[in-house]
């Protein structure tokens, strides 16, 4: 699965994207969360406080509930500081 | 032409509004929004922003906001413009406007797209002051802003 | 520089726009608000308006309003221009703009100077349409749109 | 006293101003429109509809019931269409 990660989520991560492979058990972008935190001391930092990141499945807002299977690119980021 | 645009190049107000009035004479409202990078903030001077954003989702994100507008109000026309990368106090982060036929629909849905392009379209912002960067956070009153709108009404809430 | 100017020659949003974010970059957000004359309404195309208004009053109605509005916004700047004489479709019958650090204060109190304008400020159209010569008449809505602001409330009420 | 004319009203009167010697009667602005009613038939059709007709004394708005005593000028004027 094609991951992206925005602003202090890709600085922390240290790449902007990567190809992660997920294994069955996990089925939504909570899920996810959950999984990359265990990845490493920089993903645990990253997701440290999981409740403030946003995610989008193929460029749509969605929420942690939401299922990741027929996803082409999921990207995780902070709260959006635009404009 | 185009509704909405990303550019790391410094945007001109008066270009953009030009575009969507020129030869054309059922306008007879245009607000026109721009967001301005100050040259200082609560924590001191700023010496720069630099703004980052999810290419693709950011344009079809804005585009969505549009199209809610247009649903909402008798919009003729509508245009957003957003700066990316580095900015310096004083150049235009963000430019937003709409043209209807009267006033109101005008005001209401260009206010409307800025409440939701700051809580619901993927930039972020870093700030640079006295040599340290540090990413923005999210303002509660943005969120609050945009919540005005939610509830499927022309008119936003009252406060 | 004057906040209020009234002129019987073309008014420039653009070049009416810069005065107010020359120079400074305390501003955060510009809205700007233009007023076109459109080639038609409800009766039929228009050939043009005639803008007629009160010397004097005019200009000093206009700058109470803005100092009304400055007293319930934290504005940065706000300029009115409005034309007078005769106009054709596509032309600019009133600019106004209001800066702020933050958004919201320049979306409100813009609008708020509109709304009160067009119901307290003297000036009256005349609308020229197949041949024959109209005065517009005062619009319920207008004066609604003014009532809004009425309680004293920095925000509008709610419709 | 100086009265001005505004938009339809001065064309009903014919004249965008005039000074008008108005007798000790005449205290309110309500007053001077009676007043001006009789004045003649362009007056009697410029103010045939006098809740609509708007004033100001000295360029500042106000109501019917509004003494005139120390007025320079007094407008008169339908309502307001500008912006």
């Amino acid at each position: 699965m094609k991951i992206l990660y925005f602003a202090w989520l890709r600085e922390r991560v240290g790449k902007a994207e990567e190809d992660v492979e997920l294994p069955a058990s996990v089925k939504t972008v909570a899920d996810l969360l959950r999984f990359l935190t265990g990845r490493g001391e920089e993903y645990a930092h990253a997701f440290e406080n999981a409740k403030v990141i946003r995610a989008a499945i193929d460029k749509v807002h969605v929420k942690p509930d939401a299922p990741i299977a027929n996803a082409r690119e999921i990207a995780l980021f902070p709260p959006m500081t635009g404009g | 032409m185009m509704q909405v645009r990303i550019t790391d190049q410094p945007i001109d107000p008066a270009a953009e509004t030009v575009a969507l009035t020129r030869g054309r004479s059922d306008v007879g409202a245009l607000v026109a929004f721009s967001g301005i990078c100050r040259d200082s903030e609560d924590s001191g001077k700023i010496t720069s922003l630099t703004l980052e954003h999810y290419p693709g989702m950011a344009e079809a994100e804005i585009s969505r906001h549009i199209e809610e507008a247009k649903a909402r109000w008798p919009l003729l026309g509508a245009r957003i413009v957003h700066r990316v990368g580095r900015i310096v106090p004083g150049e235009v982060i963000v430019f937003a406007a709409c043209t209807s036929k009267h006033r109101m629909a005008a005001f209401e849905a260009a206010e409307f797209l800025m409440d939701f392009l700051k809580t619901r379209a993927p930039f972020w912002k870093k700030v640079e002051s006295a040599g340290a960067e540090n990413w923005v956070e999210a303002k509660e009153k943005d969120d609050n802003a945009a919540a005005r709108w939610e509830r499927g009404a022309k008119r936003k809430a009252a406060e």
